[in-house]
C-alpha cells in the first residue's frame, strides 16, 4: 500500500483529479509495461487486481490494457465492455488516417467502450485511487493519459424494512448501505429539479462518499455553506458510520442531547428536506443525518403525519410526558419519600412505610441498584441474538424484581417506579433522545438523594440553561419554545390538520418562499338538504 | 454574532429580577404596617414601578447600541466611565450576595432545615454560575420559559384557593392613614427599582427601542404578582394573622385542601418558585460580571464568573449573623442601598447626559 | 487554558463526591419516622401533657401480611410526655420513641377542658412557627383528658385520628350543627374583632374504654367517640359550652350551614297533630347591623331551600295552602333557634356570630370607641331575624300516606 | 327531507313523551283509563277536523306563513309571536319537569340550574341540526322505546303485579267523573298538543297531502291506544296507590323482583322515560325556533340561541315542583292551552275557508319559489 509519504500527500488532495505538484515518477509514461508495473506497485499487487492486455489490429497492433479490482466492480458491465473491445480489436477500419496511439485513444473513447461515464487521468496515483473506487482503467501503449470507466457494483443488501424506526402506517422501505440506492430512494420520492446532491470524499483511508442533500430555494443558503465548511474540516483516517461525522460537526462538544437527528427512513429524510433541513448521507450506513434540528423534532415520529391529527396530537403529548417521566420519576420518588413525606396522601404513606419496613438500603441506593439492574438487562436484551433477546430482558426484569421484593431487598413501589421509567424511555421515537433521558436520570437521582425537591429543581435549572444555550447549526435548539415562534407551534406539541399547515417552519426554511400549500383547503361537507 | 434577545425575553428578565424576593418577605411587612389597605400601597408601588420603568427606558434611548460601560466612557470620558462601571459592578455583586443569603435562609427555613448553609449556597451559586456561563441569550431564553411556567402555576393556585377567599375581609377601606400606606409601599418600590438593570440589557436587544415595552411589562408583571399575594393573604387570613407569618405565600399554599389527595402541596409550589430564584440570581451575577469585565478590560468573562461566584459564596455566608429574622432584614434594611443603586445613580447618569449632550451637540462630530 | 478547565472540572467532581459521601442532611427514610395521626394537649396545673397517637404501618397495610401472622396487632399506639411548654414536652418524646415524630399527617388535635380553660395561644404559636406541623389540623375540645379520647378505637376506621376528622367533616356537610375548625381559622377568629371562637366537642360515650382489640369480637363496642356540644372561647380561654340546639342556631347566624334538617309540627283538617321532617338543601344568611340613634341592632335575613323528607299529617302536599303552612312552620323553627343562640351569646357576653366584624365594616368610625367595650355593646343590641323558607320538592309521592288512609273511610 | 315513516314515529314518540310518566285523569281513579280513551276519541275529532284541515288547504306552508297569508302582515306577526311564546312555555314546563324528576330519582344533590342548562344545551344541539336530523332521531328511538315498554309489560304481567281485577267495579260512580276528567284535561294535555305539527307537516316529502293525513292519524291512534293500555297497566298494578306517587309507572317497576339478580333496575328505566320527555321538549324547541326564524327572517341556527336562552330563563320562574304541577294541571289545561289548541285553529280554519280567493293566488305563487324557501330555512 502507498508509503506514508503518499498518505500525507494524498490526504490533502482528497478528491481525485485536483492534484497540483505531481512528482516526476507519478506521471504516466508512454511505455505501457512500465505504467502497468508502477500501477501494480502503487496498489500493492493484491491478486484481486485483474489486468487484461489487448492488441488492436487496425491501429498497427498497438497494445492496450484493461485493469480493475475484482469483486467491487459490476461483473456484467465489465464483460459486456470486454466483448465490445474484443470485437473492436479484430474489426478492421479503413479510414484510419493516422494510426498510432492518439487516435486509437480517441477511437476507443468515442466508438468502442460500452460504459456510460468515462473520464481520464494522467497519473498512476489517480488511476490507482479510481480502481480502488471500483472503476476500471484502460492504459494505451504510448499514450500519456488513461481512460477511467465507472463500473462500480458488487454485492449490496436489498432494500428492506427499517429495523429500528418501525411504523404501523407509512412506507416500509428503508435506506441501505449503498449510497447510490439511497440517493435513488430519495430521487424517487422527491422528483423536483431543485433537489441538489453535493458529493464529498471523507477519510484518508476509507475515502467514504458523503452526499449533502438539500432542496434549492427551500433550505437556507447559510446552513448549506455551514454544513460544507464543517464537513471539509474533517481530517480523519476512516469514516465507517454517520456517527463519526455527527460528533465532528455538531455545535457543542460536551452535551448529552443529540444535535443531529438520524433516520433510516427515506420518507422521514424527504419530510426533513421539504421543511428546509439538510440531509447528510454517508455511504456504508443506512443512517443518514438531518441538520439543523431542534429539541421538539425528536418527539415527532414520521407516523404523526400519516395518522389522523387527533391521535397524532395525543401521541405527541404522551411522548413528551414520557420523556419527562423517564427523566424525573425515580428522582421525584426518592425526593418525596425521603424528604417531603407530607406530600403523600396518608393512606399511600402508610402503605409505603409498611413496604419499606424491612428494607436495609436507603431509597437512593435502592433506586441506583434497580436502575443499574434494568440497564444491564436492557443491554443483555439488545446483545442477545435476535430471537431470544427481548424475551430475556422482559422475563429477567419481572423475575428479578419479584424475587428482590420477596427477599426484602427492594420495596415493591420502587420496582414499579423503575420499570415504569424503563418502559417510558422506550416511547421516545428517537433513540438518541431516549439515551439522553437515561443519562440525566442518574444525575437527577443523586441531586434528589442529597437535596430533595430543591436538588431536582437545581438540576432542572442547569438542564434548562444548558438546553437554551445549545445551538444546532446556528439555529437555537429550543426553537419554538423559548425564542417563541408562534407559527411553528402548530406542529410541535399539537399537530394541526394538514389543511391548516400552510407555512413552512419559519427560521428553519429559507424566508424566500414560505408557503407549502394553497389556502382554504379545509374539507367542507356539502350542506345536505334541510 | 452579537447576542440578540427579544422584547418578551427582556421583559421576562426584568420581571424575574424583581419578583422573587419581593413576593417572599415584603407582603407580611406591608400588611403589618398598612393592615388591610396594604393592597392599596401595592397599587401605589405598581404605579411607581411603571414610572421608574419609563425613566430608565428614557435614559436607555440615548444609548446608541454600545455596551453600557463603553457608552458611559464615550459620554463622560474614560475615568468617569470606568468609575461608574466599577460602582455598578460592586453594587450588583453586593445585592447578589444579599439575594443568595436570603434565598439560602428561605430554603433552609422551609424545606431543608438540617442541610448546612454553605452546601445550599454552594449549589445555588454553582447553578447560577453555570447559567451565566451559557451567555445572555441562553439566560434570556430560560427566563422566558420560567415566566411561562409561573404564569401557569400562579393562576392555578388562585383557582384552587377559590373557596377560602372572602373579599369582605378587605372591607373597612382606607381605614389606615395615607402616611402608613406610603410607608408600606416603600419596600416594594425599592425592589421594583431593580428595573434599572435595563440599562445593561438594552444593548443586547434585537430592537433596543422596545426597551420601554420590556421594562413596563416586566414591572407590571412583578407588581401584579405582589398584589396577588397581598390580596390572597388579606382575603384568606385577614390582616391580624399575616404579620405572624414570615413567608406569607408559603402559608397561603399550605391551607389548600382539594379532595383527599391534593393536600399539603406548598412544597411543590415552592419548588417551582426555586426556578425564578435561580433566574434572579443569574441576572444579578451577569450584571456584576458584565460591569466588572468591561470596566477592567478583562479578556474572558468565564474566569470572572468563576472567581466572583466563589467570592459570593464566602461573603454571603459570613457577612450576616446566623440567626437573622427571615426576610425582614433584606426587605427593610436594604431599601436605602437599593435607592442609591437603582434611582440615584441612573438620575446622575441622566443629568450627566443632559449636560454633556449640550457640549456634544456643539462639538457634535468629533466626540461621538 | 486547558489545564485550568481540567482543574475546574476536577474541583466540581470532588464537590459532588463530597455531597454524596457526607450523607444527606434532611434525609429521613420512611421506616425512620413515627407517623402521628392525632395529638392531644392537656394541662395538669403546672405542666403541659402532650399525647400522640402513632400509626403502626405494618399492622394496617395487608402488604406484609406474612409477617403480621402473630395475631392481630393494634394499628395505633398512644403515649404522652410532660413538659414546661408544649415544644419542651414534644422534645421529651425523643427519649422514648425509636423513631422521630412526624406531624405532617396529623389530622386532629384534641384539647382537654383544663388546657382550653388555661388558653390556646401557646398551641397556635407552635403550629405557626415551625414548618413541620400543618395549619389545616382540626381542633376538638373534650371534657376529660385528651389522652382517653386518643386511646379509643373506632368502629369502621382503623386509625381513630383520621376517623375523628371524617366524623367532623361529614357531620358539617350533612347536619352542620358543629363547624369544622382548623387551627388557622381558630387563630383568625381569636385575633379577629370579636376576640371569640368556637370549638366542637368530642367525648367518649359509655363507661369503660374500647382500647383493646378484643372488644371488637362482639357486634357492638362498649364505648364510642361522639360529637357533643360546642365549646365557646373568649380571648383564647374557654368560658363555657353551648347546647346542640343553640349551636345549630349559631351555625345559621354564622352562615356555616351547608345542609341540615328541621322537624316541623303539622296539623291536618281534623286538627290531628304530627311532625314533618324537612331537609334544608341550601341556606344563606346575611347579618346587617343597623344604627338608630346610639342604639345598635342587628337584622338577620336567611333564605333557605328545603325538600320534604317525611310527612305524618294527612295532607295533599300539592295544595298551595299546605306548602305555605309547611314553609311558615319552618321559618318559625329556625327563628326560634337563632334567637336562642343569640340570647346565649349575650348571656355569656361573647360575640360568636361575627357581628363585630360586620359592624367594623359598616361603621368604621363608631367602631373606634366600641372596639374595646364590644362585649357590653353586643350584650345590649337585639336581633331581629327574618327567614324566607322555600320548599323545592315534595319527594316521590304527592300526598302523605296518612291522607290515603283517611280518604279510604270517607 | 322528512319521510312519512319518520313523521309517524315522531307523532307516536311526541304523544308518548311525558304522558307515559303520569297517571292521566287521576280524578277518575279506577276508571281513569276510560277517561283517557274518551280523550283519545275527542282529540281524534279535533285533529282530523281542524288541525289537519288547515294543513290540507295549505300543504306547503307552515303555521307562521299561513297566519301571515290569512291574517295580514301585522296581525299574522303578532299571533305568530304569541304562538312562539306558547311553544317556548310548553318547552320550559317540560325542561323543568325533566330536571325535577331526575333530581328526585337519580341525582339528588345536583343543583337544578346545572341540570336544566345541560338539558337545554343538548336540545339546542339537536335543533341546530335542523328538522331532518331531528326526525331521523325520532325514527331511530321509536323501536327502542317500544321494545323497552314491551319488556316492562312482560315483566309486570310475568311477576303478577298486574291484576286486572283491580279495575273491576267499572263506572262505580257513574259516567260523570269520567266525563269531566276527560273533556277539559285529557283533550288538551297529550292530544291537543298536535297543533305543534302544523310547523312540521310542510317538511314531509309526499306527492299528495292525503298520504300525510293517513299516516298522522294512524300514528295518533296507535299512540292513543298505547297510552290507554299504559294507564290500564298502572291502575291494574298499583290500584288505590295509583294517584299517590308522582311517577306511577316507575313506582310499579320498583315492585318487580325477578330472581335476586334482576332487581332494582328502575334508574335504567327512568333514563328511558326521560328520553321520551327529551324528544317532546326538543320538538317544542324546534317548533319555536323555526317559527322565530321565519318571523324575523333569520337562519334557524341563529334563532335557536335566543329561544334557548328564553327557555332556560323561563324555567326558573316556577318556584317549586309543586308550583309547576299546580300551574300546569289547574290553570293551563283548563284556560290557556285550549285557546291555542282549539280556539285559534278553528278561527284560522274559518278565515281560510272564507278567504279562499287568497288561497288560490297563493297556489300559483307557491310553485315559483319553493326551493329558495327551503334553503333559506335549512342553513
Amino acid at each position: 500500500m502507498p508509503t506514508d509519504k503518499h498518505a500525507g500527500h494524498s490526504g490533502k488532495e482528497g478528491s481525485p483529479g485536483s492534484g497540483q505538484t505531481i512528482q516526476a515518477e507519478q506521471v504516466l509514461l508512454p511505455d505501457l509495461d512500465s505504467n502497468l508495473e508502477r500501477l501494480h506497485r502503487f496498489l500493492g499487487g493484491g491478486e484481486d487486481i485483474v489486468c487484461r492486455t489487448l492488441e488492436h489490429r487496425s491501429f498497427n497492433r498497438t497494445r492496450y490494457a484493461l485493469l480493475y479490482i475484482d469483486g467491487i466492480v459490476d461483473g456484467v458491465a465489465i464483460s459486456t465492455m470486454l466483448l465490445g473491445l474484443l470485437e473492436d480489436a479484430n474489426a478492421s477500419y479503413t479510414e484510419t488516417e493516422g494510426a498510432g496511439e492518439p487516435n486509437l485513444y480517441r477511437h476507443l473513447t468515442e466508438r468502442s467502450i460500452a460504459i456510460g461515464k468515462l473520464s481520464d487521468v494522467n497519473t498512476i496515483e489517480q488511476a490507482g485511487y479510481a480502481m480502488l473506487e471500483g472503476c476500471s482503467v484502460l492504459l494505451v501503449d504510448g499514450c500519456l493519459r488513461a481512460i477511467v470507466m465507472d463500473t462500480t457494483g458488487g454485492e449490496t443488501r436489498a432494500v428492506e424494512e427499517p429495523s429500528s424506526q418501525t411504523v404501523i402506517r407509512g412506507p416500509k422501505e428503508g435506506f441501505t448501505e449503498n449510497l447510490r440506492t439511497n440517493t435513488s430512494l430519495i430521487r424517487r420520492i422527491i422528483k423536483s429539479p431543485d433537489l441538489r446532491f453535493e458529493y464529498k470524499m471523507i477519510g484518508r483511508q476509507t475515502r467514504t462518499n458523503v452526499a449533502v442533500v438539500y432542496l434549492e430555494g427551500i433550505a437556507e443558503r447559510e446552513v448549506i455553506n455551514e454544513v460544507h465548511r464543517r464537513l471539509d474540516k474533517i481530517d480523519i483516517d476512516g469514516v465507517l458510520e454517520s456517527g463519526y461525522i455527527e460528533e465532528f460537526i455538531q455545535d457543542r462538544a460536551f452535551t448529552p442531547f443529540p444535535l443531529l437527528q438520524n433516520t433510516e427512513r427515506p420518507d422521514a429524510a424527504c419530510g426533513a428536506l421539504l421543511e428546509g433541513q439538510v440531509v447528510i448521507m454517508v455511504s456504508g450506513t443506512p443512517f443518514s443525518l438531518i441538520a439543523p434540528v431542534t429539541f421538539a423534532k425528536f418527539f415527532q415520529s414520521s407516523e404523526d403525519y400519516y395518522q389522523r391529527y387527533d391521535i397524532a396530537t395525543f401521541l405527541r403529548i404522551i411522548r413528551m410526558t414520557s420523556f419527562f417521566i423517564s427523566m424525573l420519576l425515580p428522582s421525584l420518588y426518592i425526593a418525596i419519600t425521603t424528604f417531603h413525606q407530607e406530600m403523600l396522601p396518608t393512606s399511600l404513606l402508610i402503605s409505603l412505610a409498611a413496604q419499606r419496613e424491612g428494607i436495609p438500603f436507603p431509597a437512593l441506593l435502592e433506586a441506583f441498584l434497580m436502575e443499574i439492574t434494568f440497564e444491564i438487562l436492557r443491554e443483555a436484551g439488545v446483545r442477545m441474538p435476535r430471537i431470544i433477546g427481548p424475551a430475556i430482558s422482559i422475563v429477567g426484569a419481572l423475575v428479578l424484581g419479584q424475587a428482590a421484593v420477596q427477599a426484602g431487598i427492594i420495596s415493591a413501589a420502587m420496582v414499579i417506579v423503575v420499570s415504569f421509567t424503563a418502559i417510558a424511555s422506550f416511547v421516545i421515537p428517537a433513540v438518541n433522545m431516549g439515551i439522553a433521558a437515561r443519562l440525566i436520570r442518574f444525575v437527577l437521582m443523586i441531586l434528589a438523594g442529597t437535596f430533595g425537591l430543591f436538588g431536582i429543581m437545581s438540576g432542572l435549572m442547569l438542564l434548562l440553561a444548558h438546553l437554551c444555550g445549545l445551538r444546532s447549526f446556528g439555529k437555537p435548539y429550543m426553537m419554538p419554545f423559548s425564542p417563541f415562534v408562534a407559527s411553528n407551534m402548530k406542529d410541535v406539541l399539537i399537530r394541526v390538520p394538514w389543511w391548516a399547515m400552510r407555512k413552512r417552519p419559519t427560521n428553519i426554511a429559507s424566508d424566500s418562499n414560505k408557503f407549502r400549500e394553497g389556502a382554504g383547503q379545509k374539507p367542507r361537507p356539502d350542506q345536505e338538504g334541510a | 454574532m452579537k447576542p440578540a434577545i427579544s422584547t418578551m425575553q427582556t421583559a421576562a428578565l426584568v420581571q424575574s429580577a424583581i419578583t422573587p424576593t419581593m413576593v417572599l418577605a415584603v407582603p407580611s411587612i406591608m400588611i403589618s404596617i398598612a393592615k388591610q389597605d396594604a393592597w392599596i400601597s401595592g397599587v401605589i408601588a405598581l404605579v411607581a414601578g411603571m414610572a421608574m420603568a419609563l425613566g430608565t427606558a428614557f435614559i436607555c434611548k440615548a444609548n446608541k447600541g454600545q455596551l453600557f460601560v463603553s457608552w458611559m466612557e464615550s459620554s463622560f470620558g474614560k475615568p468617569v466611565g470606568i468609575a461608574i462601571g466599577l460602582l455598578l459592578g460592586i453594587y450588583y455583586f453586593n445585592s447578589f450576595c444579599i439575594i443568595v443569603r436570603s434565598f439560602t435562609n428561605f430554603v433552609s427555613d422551609i424545606v431543608l432545615d438540617q442541610t448546612p448553609l454553605y452546601m445550599l449556597a454552594g449549589i445555588m451559586v454553582a447553578v447560577t454560575a453555570f447559567t451565566v456561563m451559557q451567555g445572555i441569550e441562553a439566560l434570556a431564553r430560560s427566563a422566558f420559559v420560567v415566566l411561562i411556567l409561573i404564569l401557569v402555576v400562579v393562576p392555578l393556585s388562585v383557582f384552587v384557593l377559590y373557596t377560602d377567599i372572602d373579599f369582605k375581609r378587605l372591607l373597612p377601606l382606607f381605614d389606615e392613614s395615607a402616611a402608613r400606606m406610603m410607608i408600606a409601599s416603600l419596600p416594594p418600590v425599592a425592589l421594583l427599582s431593580e428595573v434599572s438593570v435595563l440599562l445593561l440589557l438594552t444593548p443586547y436587544m434585537k430592537k433596543p427601542a422596545a426597551g420601554l415595552q420590556a421594562g413596563l411589562v416586566g414591572t407590571v408583571l412583578g407588581a401584579l404578582q405582589l398584589l396577588l399575594v397581598l390580596l390572597l393573604g388579606l382575603t384568606i387570613f385577614g390582616q391580624q394573622l399575616v404579620p405572624m407569618m414570615s413567608y406569607t405565600f408559603v402559608n397561603i399554599m399550605a391551607i389548600v385542601e382539594v379532595g383527599e389527595f391534593l393536600e399539603r402541596i406548598e412544597v411543590f409550589t415552592v419548588s417551582v418558585w426555586f426556578l425564578t430564584m435561580y433566574i434572579k440570581m443569574s441576572v444579578f451575577l451577569f450584571a456584576s460580571v458584565h460591569c466588572l469585565v468591561h470596566s477592567l478590560r478583562l479578556r474572558s468573562e468565564r474566569h470572572m464568573v468563576f472567581g466572583l461566584s466563589v467570592l459570593a459564596i464566602v461573603t454571603s455566608l459570613t457577612e450576616w449573623p446566623r440567626n437573622m429574622g427571615g426576610g425582614f432584614i433584606f426587605a427593610v434594611v436594604n431599601i436605602p442601598l437599593l435607592f442609591i443603586g437603582n434611582i440615584v445613580l441612573p438620575l446622575l447618569i441622566a443629568l450627566g447626559l443632559l449636560i454633556t449632550r449640550g457640549k456634544r451637540n456643539k462639538g457634535g462630530s468629533q466626540s461621538s | 487554558m486547558r489545564i485550568r478547565i481540567k482543574s475546574f472540572l476536577s474541583v466540581v467532581v470532588l464537590l459532588f463526591a463530597a455531597l454524596v459521601t457526607t450523607g444527606c442532611w434532611n434525609r429521613i427514610e420512611l421506616n425512620e419516622i413515627a407517623i402521628t395521626s392525632a395529638t392531644g394537649i392537656d394541662w395538669d396545673g403546672e405542666n403541659w401533657i402532650v399525647s400522640y397517637q402513632v400509626v403502626i404501618p405494618a399492622a394496617i397495610s395487608s402488604v406484609t401480611g406474612g409477617s403480621g401472622g402473630t395475631g392481630p396487632k393494634s394499628p395505633i399506639i398512644v403515649y404522652s410526655t410532660k413538659g414546661k411548654t408544649i415544644r419542651d414536652a414534644i422534645m421529651h418524646s425523643f427519649s422514648e420513641s425509636p423513631r422521630k415524630l412526624f406531624f405532617a399527617h396529623n389530622r386532629v388535635v384534641v384539647i382537654g377542658e383544663k388546657a382550653m380553660r388555661k388558653g390556646v395561644n401557646e398551641l397556635i404559636d407552635v403550629y405557626f412557627r415551625n414548618s413541620g406541623s400543618r395549619e389545616t389540623v382540626s381542633v376538638l375540645a373534650t371534657p376529660g383528658t385528651s389522652r382517653r379520647v386518643l386511646e379509643q378505637f373506632m368502629q369502621l376506621q382503623a386509625i381513630s385520628g383520621a376517623g375523628m376528622k371524617e366524623i367532623i367533616l361529614s357531620e358539617m356537610k350533612n347536619t352542620s350543627i358543629l363547624p369544622n375548625v382548623p387551627v388557622y381559622q381558630l387563630a383568625m377568629e381569636i385575633t379577629g374583632d370579636a376576640k371569640s371562637a368556637v370549638v366542637p366537642e368530642i367525648f367518649v360515650s359509655g363507661s369503660e374504654d374500647t382500647s383493646s382489640l378484643d372488644s371488637f369480637s362482639s357486634t357492638s363496642i362498649p364505648s364510642k367517640l361522639k360529637l357533643g356540644r360546642l365549646a365557646i372561647l373568649k380571648n383564647d380561654q374557654m368560658i363555657g359550652w353551648m347546647s346542640r340546639k343553640e349551636s345549630l342556631g349559631a351555625a345559621y347566624l354564622r352562615d356555616s350551614v351547608q345542609q341540615s334538617f328541621v322537624v316541623v309540627p303539622c296539623e291536618d283538617q281534623e286538627g290531628k297533630k304530627g311532625f314533618d321532617t324537612v331537609q334544608i338543601l341550601k341556606s344563606k344568611t346575611k347579618i346587617i347591623p343597623k344604627l338608630q340613634g346610639g342604639q345598635l341592632s342587628f337584622k338577620a335575613d336567611v333564605d333557605v331551600t328545603g325538600t320534604l323528607m317525611e310527612s305524618n299529617c294527612a295532607q295533599d302536599l300539592f295544595k298551595p295552602g299546605v306548602i305555605q303552612s309547611l314553609e311558615k312552620e319552618g321559618e318559625v323553627q329556625i327563628i326560634a333557634m337563632m334567637q336562642e343562640a343569640w340570647k346565649k351569646g349575650q348571656e355569656l357576653q361573647v360575640d360568636l356570630f361575627g357581628a363585630a366584624e360586620k359592624t367594623h365594616r359598616k361603621y368604621p368610625k363608631q367602631w373606634k370607641e366600641w372596639s374595646n367595650s364590644w362585649d357590653e355593646v353586643f350584650a345590649k343590641s337585639p336581633l331581629e331575624a327574618k327567614v324566607k323558607f322555600r320548599m323545592a320538592r315534595m319527594g316521590l309521592s304527592n300526598k302523605s300516606f296518612q291522607y290515603l288512609l283517611d280518604k279510604k273511610e270517607k | 327531507m322528512v319521510t312519512l315513516r319518520q313523521m309517524a314515529s315522531m307523532v307516536i314518540v311526541f304523544l308518548m313523551g311525558s304522558s307515559s310518566l303520569f297517571l292521566l285523569a287521576g280524578k277518575a281513579e279506577r276508571d281513569a283509563w276510560m277517561a283517557v280513551a274518551l280523550g283519545v276519541v275527542a282529540g281524534f275529532a279535533v285533529i282530523s277536523l281542524v288541525t289537519l284541515q288547515i294543513q290540507r288547504l295549505e300543504p306547503s306552508l307552515n303555521l307562521m306563513e299561513i297566519f301571515k297569508l290569512y291574517f295580514g302582515k301585522i296581525i299574522g306577526f303578532v299571533i305568530g309571536f304569541i304562538y312562539v311564546l306558547y311553544f317556548m312555555y310548553k318547552c320550559t314546563r317540560n325542561v323543568r319537569e325533566f330536571a325535577d324528576l331526575s333530581i328526585m330519582f337519580l341525582l339528588s344533590d345536583t343543583p337544578l340550574s346545572v341540570l336544566m342548562l345541560l338539558i337545554c344545551l343538548i336540545g339546542c344541539y339537536a335543533v341546530m341540526g335542523g328538522p331532518a336530523v331531528f326526525f331521523r332521531m325520532a325514527e331511530v328511538l321509536l323501536p327502542i322505546l317500544l321494545l323497552i315498554y314491551f319488556l316492562i309489560y312482560i315483566l309486570l304481567i310475568g311477576t303478577g303485579t298486574v291484576d286486572l281485577g283491580r279495575l273491576l267495579p267499572l263506572l262505580e260512580k257513574g259516567f260523570k267523573p269520567v266525563w269531566d276528567a276527560a273533556i277539559p284535561e285529557i283533550i288538551s294535555f297529550p292530544f291537543g298538543e298536535m297543533v305543534l305539527f302544523l310547523m312540521f307537516w310542510r317538511y314531509v316529502q309526499s306527492s299528495n297531502f292525503n298520504e300525510v293525513i293517513q299516516m298522522t292519524l294512524k300514528g295518533y291512534l296507535f299512540a292513543g291506544a298505547f297510552i290507554t293500555v299504559m294507564n290500564v297497566v298502572i291502575i291494574a298494578s298499583l290500584g288505590p296507590l295509583a294517584g299517590w306517587s308522582t311517577v306511577p309507572l316507575l313506582q310499579a317497576t320498583t315492585f318487580v323482583a325477578l330472581g335476586d339478580v334482576f332487581e332494582r333496575f328502575d334508574p335504567f328505566i327512568a333514563l328511558l322515560f326521560f328520553t321520551a320527555v327529551y324528544i317532546k321538549l326538543t320538538a317544542y324547541y324546534l317548533g319555536a325556533s323555526l317559527a322565530l326564524a321565519y318571523l324575523l327572517g333569520i337562519s334557524l341556527r341563529i334563532a335557536a340561541i335566543p329561544v334557548g336562552i328564553g327557555i332556560y330563563a323561563g324555567s326558573f320562574w316556577f318556584k317549586s315542583y309543586m308550583h309547576q304541577v299546580n300551574v300546569g294541571f289547574e290553570q293551563n289545561i283548563k284556560y290557556q292551552f285550549p285557546i291555542f289548541q282549539m280556539v285559534i285553529p278553528v278561527l284560522l280554519l274559518i278565515v281560510m275557508l272564507l278567504r279562499s280567493g287568497v288561497r288560490s293566488s297563493s297556489k300559483q305563487g307557491q310553485q315559483s319559489q319553493p326551493v329558495s324557501e327551503d334553503s333559506h330555512h335549512a342553513n
